[in-house]
């Protein structure tokens, strides 16, 4: 039977086996080395290869990434890390201007191969600066990948294919994630970037998730099943390039599309494959698509705001049975209400 | 500095002093949904700082900001009614720990991103000046902001100005868990920094009331003459860990030794010792500050308790103004 | 006779009269009291209004972002000009943390009244450093509102709202636009934000088109006219807030829609665009909306490949012909090859 | 140096001025179309430094590239291409005079943000030393560049961990049309703020060939051998408009008289006087040096008309590597 691992413990092992196998990885961030290890997922690595190449750094994020990329121009290959996407901004000129471009701009002279690790905070009043979800813009940007991963197999096998990719990578964690667990294989494998995945089989309707909200998606589709209905769920794993064939594929199949984003609603992930599928397959919907995102508005602090801000797996519900012309009714998650500011009992804050 | 002023002082520092305490003893209620940095260990900075401002004078400050909020007069209910994200908090629940603010006390706001209110605070002396008011601004933040360039875009442009602001550098040796040695030059002193800019620069032990007061009043006196700014660093130090209520030198980041070395210089121990040897007041006096601040405590309590949390239509209020 | 302005007049028209009418505003930003002014947006303010109230800065992106904010904080209303959006990502976490959510995360107590310009640098080798066009970004976050203006009667009457505004508005002005010449009443005078227009009335199908691609928009239109095919235009002026109920109109009536934008097409303006029509009008579209926009990849600097890289009027008209179904022919655009790298033989380089 | 040295020297820098005061005189034919920053007037600062560098030895520069990538040995014919636009360019044509590049010559890049190449140099020379080679890694830039955050960033970094990088400020007194004045400090030399980081800074007239090669011989000597990173300040100064082949004296923004005042101080001028002076050389030595320079621009030119713009299917490729 398969082992099983934690999601930070399969980034944790994805980081350790590519150091082993190649001397150019080296991973660099704000605590990287420190008794927490960025939530365990950067523990034991200094012990095991040293400060050289596990590196803490200056609160110094848009030189830092200007560095990296630098190293990365000679033969190395980084792996930044930031506890929260807020602070990246920082180095917003860096990524764009120059990772992103670099191999563009040069005529392919150099490329750019550096996997920007980010995390998105959520609960316990992580509040408006440590909170955003922004993979919308970086997707948005020509010369960066951006790879979303949900599960610890997948988790691990993507930033592996990540580190061996010779581009600008944008990897983002969701913090409620770390704690889930799933199987692992032992063994050094990759999982290709560029690929979304259907992770649950349905007919009557598709939902497409990011990162955390495929978690939700499925409650969605559990609670969906015992009134009959049958959610395909696609785990989009890489918004950029994005895999726009297999949400096709689905939506001509089922008709009707949802999309489930841990990002803002407006000029958001929803928007981009809700515009595609209308480019693409406009006479299958057979009816109008619907984006469940955050509203547009600051991420609340109180615990009692975050309850309205944070769409869970009933707002998906109750948009399906809307979908399908289906009577409202009061729906239960049959997950305890501490979950909505809190992953589960194991996150006790403070962050 | 009179002695009612100095008993005022030891007040103010004994009072953020027995708030983050309660705080940390709360915490584990698991009431306060939010990031505390609690700043015990620290609080001589602060109060030695606003002691030299006046109410109309502006403080921004970082993540660690409750001592300063309240040590420029911040509203105590508002602060701990947002701790427990209440509609009554400062900032309507809405922000929280890392997000205070009380206008009226002249504390602009406190945001958490390291080094990012620095050039804000500079920006409003440069409004006061504009607008040809007299006020003078502080800026408090840790040893990691100065490693963030928008810190030296920050100064040189108050240089350059000619601004009345003031940078409070709170050195505490640490930035969550990575000590100085892995973030700046051995032996490089922060205030030096300010110097090249053509700052006037200084340091001084953070743990002693007079040393920061000394300092403070100078560099007030400088912004209001038109000198333009200064920049103060003080060594001290964080009891607690770095975020939450408990201690964590288990952690082995630092040694239980250096922390209990700095527990003996507490600062509102030395500056309690000072004034009783000085005959300024004694032991039962500071019980009856104790008692009185305990009752304030209290009363907080009840009050962020009580109140109601924001409700839901304040989700998309004040999006825009 | 109404009198005529050009864009970049229009702009400084508006720049001076707000700072006479009210003794807050001020402008800083490189270059802004300098011979050349802006590209003469700023010419001679210094002059009128003193280096207290026009003022030239450090090159300190970030932090003097930081700067007009504080400012903003305690009553003044600051006007900062970046002479390319590139330049402006390095301000990118004051503008996002700070300005954009300081209203809300400190329950209203205070708002920050600031204009930040930003231009669109295009043609004569600007390159992938000097003509990005990050509308979307802005678009993405909450509590910014964005604007970007076409003619010189909306430039004036916009920037003058826009400096009016309790909040951090995002104005972006595209550099082939400064030329134009329009009417420009004398008068101080507003146009709302957050407000579209319909700029040309059509029945068959629906442009809704950003910044300098209203232009190109216009052409097609005209070419198209010249087969019996109306288009309606629409101008969206603001994109966030996004007037969608204009725009969801003119596609109830015409059926057909494309979106012209000046940035890169995917998880760009037009997604967003095209998303608020699936969900609000699904029913009402009668084939695919298409996006014209920039391919996703950098901005090539020769000249040679710009002309593939900028969409004009001529594929506009292509697109068009092709979702009505009529017969490919080659279509001229009646305008100089020149125009594939300067908006006109005015534009002389470097910049 | 030797007076076979100095004579190459001398001839790089005449190169660099030759070529750069064509490029001024074919541009107004608008076939060169992009934005370019001559470096009439610099020239020694460029050759000076990396007459002092190996050719394994790396560069980066910002947006007035052009004397940088010459002098360290870059393909001229391929720089020209660039500027026309043509697939032959250094870049394939996609980046112009703003982005040079030539790998062979260990020129890693320019690109025109301001600053923004300056960590990425500091990276470069963390590479090279967790590679374990024995280069030095040199970032050109303008007076300007300092004032952005990230330079300090860089910096404080290079000292934490003595990379092999050399910091080289051109300071040329404006950025664009605006002066030192608006932007910096009254009598704030640049060069103390490096010091501010415990950088060794030193400051020189970058129209001296000897003082440039003097102080850049001591910083790579020092970068060899572990002793990190060196500030370079050098005074110069630009003939040309900012951007563009014209002289815009006329606009204002500096006197003719401060620029006449430069002009007799040309370093190629001040460096033959001292050759001729010493015998090194005669003048009928620089017209031959001139009329084979005059040839191999020719021809440079010719290669770049001739040469083909990049085709339609360039537009999508090389995105992602
Ligand atoms: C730009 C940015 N980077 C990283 C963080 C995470 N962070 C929060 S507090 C902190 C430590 C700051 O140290 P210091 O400035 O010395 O203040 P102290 O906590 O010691 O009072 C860090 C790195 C942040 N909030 N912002
Ligand atoms: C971040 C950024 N801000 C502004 C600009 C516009 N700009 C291009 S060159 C330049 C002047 C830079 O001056 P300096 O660094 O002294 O170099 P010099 O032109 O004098 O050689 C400016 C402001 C830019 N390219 N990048
Ligand atoms: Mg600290
Ligand atoms: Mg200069």
């Amino acid at each position: 039977m398969s082992r099983e691992l934690k999601f930070f413990q399969a980034v944790n092992e994805a980081t350790d086996q590519s150091m082993a196998r190649d001397k150019a990885v080296y991973t660099m961030g704000l605590g990287v080395p420190d008794p927490k290890g960025i939530f365990g997922t950067t523990l034991g690595l200094q012990d095991k290869y040293g400060s050289d190449r596990v590196m803490d750094m200056p609160a110094s994020e848009n030189g830092m990434t200007g560095v990296v990329i630098g190293s990365a121009l000679v033969g190395m290959r980084p792996i930044m890390t930031h506890q929260r996407i807020d602070f990246a901004l920082l180095s917003i000129e860096q990524i764009v201007n120059q990772a992103a471009k670099w191999h563009y701009m040069f005529g392919g002279k150099r490329s750019v191969p550096l996997v920007i690790r980010m995390l998105i905070g959520r609960g316990w009043g992580q509040g408006p600066q440590h909170s955003q979800s922004l993979q919308a813009w970086f997707a948005h940007v020509p010369g960066l990948k951006v790879v979303m991963p949900v599960t610890p197999y997948d988790a691990k096998g993507l930033l592996i294919s990540s580190i061996e990719d010779n581009n600008p990578v944008i990897f983002i964690e969701h913090r409620w994630l770390y704690n889930i667990t799933g199987p692992v294989p032992e063994k050094f494998y990759r999982v290709p970037l560029g690929k979304a995945k259907v992770v649950r089989k349905g007919t009557d309707l598709t939902i497409v998730a990011t990162s955390y909200m495929v978690l939700e998606a499925f409650r969605a589709a559990e609670i969906l099943a015992g009134s009959g209905i049958h959610a395909e769920i696609i785990d989009i794993r890489t918004l950029k390039p994005l895999d726009d064939s297999l949400i096709l594929d689905s939506v001509r199949k089922t008709g009707r599309l949802i999309v489930a984003d841990t990002g803002w609603k407006s000029f958001g992930v929803g928007a981009e494959i809700i515009a595609r599928v209308a480019e693409e397959a406009l006479a299958d919907l057979k009816s109008p698509p619907v984006r469940v995102a955050l509203p547009d508005c600051p991420t609340p602090t109180s615990p009692e705001l975050s309850r309205y801000y944070y769409p869970r797996a009933i707002n998906i519900v109750a948009v399906v049975r809307q979908m399908l012309g289906m009577p409202k009714k009061k729906i239960v998650s049959g997950i305890k209400d501490i979950s909505l500011d809190i992953p589960g009992d194991w996150f006790k804050g403070p962050f | 500095m009179t002695p009612k002023l100095l008993k005022e002082l030891f007040y103010r520092m004994l009072r953020i002093r027995m708030i983050e305490e309660k705080i940390a003893d709360l915490y584990p209620e698991q009431e306060m949904r939010c990031p505390v940095h609690l700043c015990i260990g620290q609080e001589a900075v602060a109060v030695g700082v606003c002691a030299n401002l006046s109410r109309a004078d502006y403080v921004f400050s970082g993540h660690r900001s409750h001592g300063h909020y309240l040590a420029k007069g911040g509203d105590f209910k508002a602060m701990l009614a947002e701790l427990y994200g209440k509609k009554t908090g400062c900032s309507e629940g809405k922000g929280g720990s890392m997000h205070l603010v009380d206008l009226s006390a002249g504390f602009l706001g406190a945001t958490p991103v390291v080094g990012s209110t620095i050039p804000i605070a500079v920006g409003a002396a440069l409004g006061t000046m504009l607008r040809g008011e007299r006020r003078v601004t502080a800026v408090f933040f840790g040893e990691a902001a100065v490693e963030e360039g928008v810190f030296h875009e920050s100064i040189n442009f108050a240089v350059l100005k000619k601004l009345p602001v003031i940078f409070i550098c709170e050195n505490n040796f640490f930035s969550v868990y990575s000590p100085l040695s892995v973030r700046q030059p051995e032996r490089r002193e922060i205030f030096k920094l300010a110097r090249g800019y053509g700052a006037p620069g200084f340091q001084a032990d953070g743990n002693d009331l007079f040393e920061v007061c000394g300092l403070a009043e100078s560099a007030v006196r400088r912004a209001q003459q038109g000198g333009g700014p200064t920049f103060l660093e003080f060594k001290t130090y964080r009891w607690r860990e770095h975020c939450g209520p408990n201690y964590d030198n288990d952690l082995g980041y630092r040694t239980e030794a250096e922390f209990q070395s700095w527990k003996k210089r507490c600062p509102v121990e030395k500056l309690k010792k000072h004034l009783v040897k000085e005959g300024i007041f004694n032991i039962r006096d500071t019980e009856g500050m104790s008692e009185k601040i305990q009752k304030e405590i209290e009363e907080a309590i009840a009050f962020a308790r009580k109140s109601p949390f924001p409700e839901k239509s304040l989700l998309m209020e004040n999006i825009y103004a």
